[in-house]
């Protein structure tokens, strides 16, 4: 395993995978499950390259803060998103367009 | 003490922003204290910094403080700085000066107006915009108090907005201005553009190493300065809107035509006589307009039966002979012209207000009459200042001013006979209106009963003005009477003399003097004949059909409002309404509808679907690293 | 070859192998759908409501508290990795940061969140029932 | 970390330590006005603490954070804002909203805290840090009104788009940092600098930070979310993103860029001119026929950032930070104008609904003259009209962009200032016309309090202050910009 280009291309799928669910789930959950497969697939290649190009671990600490705030993020979205359910007993984001033009 | 200068523009504008503010809470007698009050402190500091400037001059003989720099891009320099010199300080000087009386004036005129305070924040932006004009030290500053006069002026003419015809006579004053202002303001761009600076003295001084004498371009630039001049100062062809702008208060056409605004032109072409001294054309436009404008004027006053009427045609015909003197290059008698004028022209719309204010408001001098015995304080001054007006030999302080314009219209550079044949000539309608006026106003049956009896501060006001208006002269007595040259030398600092070379003809000079003086007398006593003695001479002729048409039209000005109609107006209205379809109006309809065609375009990507939304991000994204990787 | 390929060869083909058996019984089934056949299936059990119900909000609430106590372990471990090395200044940088979570933890308790049955409402503004 | 270091982050400390003093009083005992209080005595000393930072020699704190002149100028400019911003929030959630309304404040010093670490951050994981954090408070600001559709529509729309884009951002630089293996920005930008043509994934990298930063900015066409943010949100948390937390980024942008030539970068200039341009386009466009008072401040607020940006373009680094000085000056009246809008319309609002649409606005000079003519001067100033900031600060970017003759920009840029009057006026003109005498009643006539009327009063004449007399703060800039 000396190669970093596996890395790259399971974070790379695991993005493209994330940005997908992202587009395309209506559930606002899923869609935060989407953005935290983003946010993880950067942490693989955070990691990844903290091994493979920077000789500290710098690569290592902006990944503990990146699930830090993942959770973060997470926790407050839930919120939001229970509120929703409770106005409109929806959580389908197409919903979501009483603000337009 | 010139350190204070910057107090003298600021507060006026400072009583402007408090009245604006706080004026309906402060009430009258409080409003009339910062009113009257931050124009006299103002007036105080100018009289404190001249005695300063006469004592001991300052370096260069000009103060300039620089108070901070607005706008500093590479050569775009834009200090907020102020220029005083002797030229400005004389302006300054008069502004404050005889503004505060106007203002003293006003708290007896407007007392029982309901917008008191409305009134005087007006008056106090009005003098602080017009001392920012003569005080800056560069074009925009200048066309900054130049727009703000305008600005002021538009307002107090409108005061009384409830009547539609006020309205009317303020847009028009707005509008005959604006034209003016335009060519001005090209004027300074192209100021700008050839010298790259602002600064005026800057200016003056490249301009006669960049541009030689008779170069188009100053002949251009200067022209177009005129034309913000003529403007402003109500001179041919754009003296129409004086006449109606007397539907502003009295106080307003005093400080109008006295102090501020009018005398802004004079002002402009004095201040830039560098450039008109190396356009010698320009010059004699300016003489030839300024000729033109007091005859006319004069005409026009003869017929005048609205007391403030007459004194706007006066005002226009003086403010002609100040041109003819910028335009025959006798810089120093323009504006001695200039600060006596300002003092009588004060008094007498001062002194006609008080009589307006004793007449029910009534303006037509003809149902007025014998108001000498009831107002005679009014009467006295008012006296004075028609005497002054009417250069009254020896003993007025506008004899002096006046005959050195009338001789140096013949004597100096670029005057001719003609020249001095029209000023004298204007010198002798001049004083047939004036006393025509006076006569009528005064003597013979008094027809209204007076209804208002000047309190104090109206009388101060009047007796203050007219001691200047008659003593005032007295500081440049011509060169056939003892050569005091007082003003002139002091002038000498800021604008070029001629005296030197223009006193070399005595025998001539006494000639000119006693011809003027002589028409002077001549035509007081005219005046006292055809209406107080033998009215029925002048029915006489007005009833002949020949008399009516000349009669009709003198008091429409010469027909230059009907001209205007005519020729401007109608046309041009008649072009837009049958031409509403041209290219030009095309491209006015294409472009809107352009806009709005854009805007319902972009609006389309404002769905409020989040998922579209995102979408618009990964594209963006995506968009963005393909230039990258193609590039 | 390195491990990582051969994971992926082990990976596409249990992903092939999946697919191949899937596409077989969508060949060879019969269709004959019937109400029964789509219960869910709960070990022969008839299931009992819907699958699809709703937790108490307690449940989040506590769920989000633990996350945040949770994530705090991940500063913790490096840091006990080389508090050796550092010494009082880990140590006080620490404390500062528990401190800041504690901070958290007294807001939390004070608003009541931590309890399972929050305090109800006082009831000030009702009448109070007479004779008691 | 030595003494020095930690007085030198005082602002910060100070800012860090309120929300917790905060959070403990409110669990002691929750009261909306000491709450308000506190903060606000919080940022105060925050302020206070900034001359005493500014005379210490050391300006770098460990590898993540510098604070130097620069830094200091955003914090002064990000709490004084915030300030200005919590006072009026005061009246506005004791009318809007019922419920505990102590967090707000909370929330607020958290995400002004975000800003701030943003605007002295050198390195991707303070950059990171301070981006979450504000963002994270961002979201519940913006549905703190939860019992509002439209707040938590918004709340949800920004926080799915936010996550989005700081995906991105972090993608990108997880990008530049394998190619890099540096994460701090004055190495990265030496590396760059260095290395004579960006190889195909860093530059990738940055285009998509550059994505992350064009979101938070708002800029075309990652600015999707903002108008209907900004109209979902309550109006003191409209300014806030609007200002403090745009200025936040926009300092990390300035710093990020400062040892790089972007202009001499054809592939990145051609990206940042081309945000530029289509969102000057874009956000003039879109005002202009909008009825809506808060999306149509919010459409205004991307053209605005489309004209920070030809200023950035046009000198951004170390050979010529005239752009960035322009930039500053643009930012610092944008704060006063867009703040001032915002609690004007906060004032206008009532227990029901915002108050939005231009025609609530109708003949308001005739109710609310001072009202009217402070909102008028702020409008003015959005439309660069002499005499008020928004001309100076206009005219500094022009200034700079004729400097580097980038002509095409800057006639765009004249052409929007143009197509920008149209739609302020006619809000200018609308609170000037007669109302008609039916709609009298219909109107909301609030009482405006005695500090939001101050703060109120202070931004205009700031307003008109810098309008007049731009030299002091000119200077201040010229100052804190050197040292990047």
């Amino acid at each position: 395993m000396n190669s970093i280009i596996p890395y790259l291309i399971v974070g790379a799928i695991v993005f493209v995978l994330g940005i997908f669910t992202i587009v395309y789930k209506k559930n606002a959950v899923g869609i935060l499950m989407g953005v935290e497969l983003v946010l993880n697939s950067v942490n693989i290649n955070f990691i990844a390259f903290a091994k493979f190009v920077d000789t500290g671990i710098h690569g290592q600490i902006i990944s503990i803060f990146v699930i830090i705030l993942a959770a973060a993020e997470a926790a407050i979205a839930l919120a939001i998103i229970l509120n929703i359910y409770r106005m409109k007993a929806t959580v389908d984001v197409t919903q979501l367009n009483k603000m337009k033009h | 003490m010139y350190d204070f200068l910057w107090l003298v523009p600021t507060l006026p504008f400072l009583g402007f922003l408090i009245l604006a503010l706080f004026g309906k809470k402060l009430g009258k007698t409080l409003s009339a204290f910062v009113g009257v009050g931050s124009i006299g402190i103002s007036a105080l500091i100018t009289i404190l910094i001249g005695i300063r400037f006469l004592s001991s001059p300052p370096e260069g003989d000009a103060f300039v403080q620089t108070l901070w720099t607005w706008i500093a891009v590479d050569r775009f320099n834009v200090n907020i700085a102020l220029h005083l010199d002797a030229l400005s300080l004389v302006f300054t000087f008069v502004i404050t000066f005889v503004g505060f009386w106007i203002h003293l004036y006003s708290v007896e005129y407007m007392a029982d107006d309901e917008s008191f305070s409305r009134f005087f924040a007006y008056m106090n932006l009005f003098v602080g915009a017009m001392l920012l004009l003569v005080l800056g030290d560069n074009l925009l500053l200048l066309y900054l108090g130049w727009e703000g006069v305008g600005l002021c002026s538009y307002l107090l003419i409108g005061f009384w907005y409830k009547d539609s015809a006020n309205g009317y006579a303020a847009r028009k004053a707005f509008i005959v201005t604006r034209v003016g202002d335009a060519a001005m303001a090209i004027g300074l761009f192209l100021l700008f553009y050839s010298f790259g600076t602002l600064n005026i003295q800057e200016i003056l001084t490249q301009a006669p190493q960049t541009w030689s004498v008779g170069n188009n371009l100053a002949v251009i630039a200067t022209l177009l300065l005129l034309g913000g001049a003529v403007g402003k100062s109500a001179q041919l062809p754009l003296q129409v809107w004086l006449p109606d702008a007397m539907a502003g208060p009295t106080p307003t056409s005093a400080l109008i035509h006295a102090a501020t605004m009018v005398t802004a032109g004079v002002y402009l072409i004095a201040r830039m006589h560098g450039i008109y001294e190396l356009a010698p054309v320009s010059m004699f436009v300016v003489a030839i307009v300024g000729a033109a404008t007091l005859l006319i004027a004069g005409f026009a006053g003869l017929t005048q039966v609205d007391i403030k009427r007459v004194l706007a045609y006066s005002t226009i015909s003086q403010i002609g002979y100040m041109f003819l003197a910028l335009g025959v290059g006798a810089w120093s008698a323009a504006i001695f012209h200039f600060m006596i004028h300002a003092f009588f022209k004060a008094l007498l719309f001062l002194g006609a207000g008080a009589i307006i204010l004793a007449q029910h408001h009534e303006q037509n001098m003809f149902k007025m009459g014998g108001l000498a015995k009831a107002l005679p304080v009014t009467f006295w001054t008012f006296l004075i200042g028609s005497g002054s007006l009417a250069a009254l030999p020896l003993v007025t302080a506008g004899f002096y001013s006046k005959d050195a314009i009338i001789w140096f219209a013949w004597s100096a550079e670029g005057g001719n006979i003609y020249l001095w044949a029209a000023a004298v000539f204007g010198a002798f309608i001049t004083g047939f209106y004036t006393f025509r006026m006076v006569f009528v106003t005064f003597f013979g049956q008094q027809k209204i009963d007076v209804s208002h009896f000047p309190k104090w501060t109206i009388h101060v006001p009047l007796i203050v003005l007219a001691f200047f208006a008659l003593f005032g002269g007295f500081i440049e007595l011509p060169g056939t009477m003892g050569h005091f040259t007082l003003f002139s030398d002091f002038l000498k600092s800021a604008l070029p003399a001629m005296e030197e070379v223009a006193h070399e003809n005595v025998s001539l000079e006494y000639f000119s003097q006693i011809l003027t003086a002589v028409l002077a007398l001549v035509s007081v006593y005219l005046a006292y004949v055809l209406y107080l003695k033998k009215p029925q001479i002048v029915t006489n002729f007005t009833d002949t059909g020949f008399g009516k048409g000349l009669q009709q039209f003198f008091l429409s000005g010469l027909g230059f409002d009907w001209l205007y109609e005519r020729l401007f107006i109608r046309p041009y209205v008649w072009i837009a309404r049958t031409n509403k379809r041209d290219f030009i109006d095309l491209f006015y309809v294409f472009l809107p509808w352009m806009s709005r065609q854009f805007h319902y375009a972009f609006s389309y990507t404002q769905s409020g679907k989040v998922r579209r939304y995102i979408l618009g991000i990964a594209l963006g994204a995506v968009v963005s690293i393909t230039i990258v990787v193609i590039l | 070859m390195t491990g990582f390929y051969i994971a992926l060869i082990f990976f596409v083909t249990g992903m092939f192998l999946v697919a191949v058996t899937l596409l077989f019984s969508r060949l060879l089934q019969t269709k004959k759908p019937s109400p029964d056949k789509y219960l869910t299936y709960e070990c022969g059990e008839l299931p009992q409501g819907g699958a699809w119900i709703r937790f108490n909000n307690r449940f989040y609430i506590i769920a989000l508290i633990f996350i945040i106590f949770d994530v705090e372990i991940v500063f913790m471990f490096p840091w006990a990795v080389v508090y050796g090395k550092i010494g009082l200044l880990a140590f006080v940088e620490m404390f500062i940061f528990i401190v800041v979570l504690l901070v958290g933890l007294a807001y939390v308790w004070a608003n009541g969140d931590l309890q399972w049955v929050k305090p109800r409402p006082k009831l000030e503004h009702l009448p109070k029932a007479k004779g008691k | 970390m030595t003494a020095s270091e930690i007085l030198k982050m005082m602002p910060l400390i100070i800012v860090l330590a309120t929300p917790l003093i905060t959070m403990l009083i409110i669990a002691l005992h929750r009261n909306h006005l000491t709450t308000m209080i506190v903060s606000v005595i919080g940022l105060v000393l925050a302020i206070i603490a900034i001359p005493y930072s500014k005379a210490l020699d050391l300006t770098k704190i460990g590898e993540l954070l510098i604070i130097d002149n620069y830094a200091l100028f955003y914090f002064l400019l990000i709490f004084t804002a915030t300030i200005a911003i919590i006072i009026p929030s005061y009246p506005y959630l004791e009318m809007r909203f019922k419920g505990n309304r102590e967090e707000y404040y909370l929330l607020i010093l958290t995400a002004t805290l975000g800003s701030s670490v943003l605007a002295a951050s050198t390195h991707f994981v303070s950059f990171f840090l301070g981006l979450e954090i504000l963002s994270v408070s961002l979201y519940a600001l913006i549905s703190y009104l939860r019992q509002t559709n439209e707040g938590i529509e918004a709340g949800l729309k920004y926080l799915i788009l936010a996550a989005v884009s700081s995906a991105f951002l972090v993608f990108g630089m997880a990008l530049i940092y394998s190619q890099t293996g540096k994460m701090e920005f004055n190495a990265l930008m030496q590396f760059f600098s260095n290395s004579s043509k960006l190889n195909l994934i860093s530059i990738v990298g940055l285009v998509l930070m550059i994505v992350g930063f064009g979101f938070k900015l708002a800029v075309v066409p990652f600015h999707t979310w903002s108008p209907d943010v900004y109209e979902g949100a309550p109006a003191p948390v409209s300014a806030f993103i609007a200002s403090v937390s745009k200025g936040g980024i926009l300092a990390l942008l300035f710093r990020f860029f400062s040892q790089y030539d972007v202009l001499n970068s054809k592939p990145l200039f051609l990206i940042f001119a081309l945000l530029a341009v289509f969102s000057m386009f874009g956000g003039n466009f879109l005002a202009l026929l909008q009825t809506n008072v808060k999306r149509l401040l919010a459409y205004s607020s991307i053209a605005h950032f489309g004209y920070i940006l030809v200023a950035f373009l046009a000198g951004n680094n170390a050979q010529n930070f005239k752009g960035v000085e322009a930039a500053t000056f643009y930012i610092v009246s944008y704060f006063i104008t867009i703040i001032g809008a915002f609690i004007v319309v906060g004032i206008f609002s009532t227990r029901e609904r915002e108050a939005m649409s231009v025609s609530d606005y109708r003949g308001l000079y005739w109710r609310h003259p001072w009202l009217s003519v402070a909102f008028s001067a702020m409008l003015f100033s959005l439309a660069g009209i002499p005499l008020t900031a928004g001309f100076i600060g206009k005219y500094y970017v022009l200034a700079s962009g004729i400097d580097n003759q980038l002509w095409t920009l800057v006639i765009i840029l004249i052409v929007n200032s143009a197509l920008g009057v149209y739609y302020y006026l006619r809000i200018v003109v609308e609170m000037f016309s007669q109302p008609e005498e039916a709609a009298e009643t219909k109107h909301p006539s609030p009482s405006v309090g005695v500090m939001t009327g101050l703060i109120l009063a202070v931004l205009t004449i700031a307003l008109i202050w810098l309008g007049v007399y731009p030299t002091g703060v000119i200077g201040a800039i010229k100052i804190s910009v050197m040292g990047l």
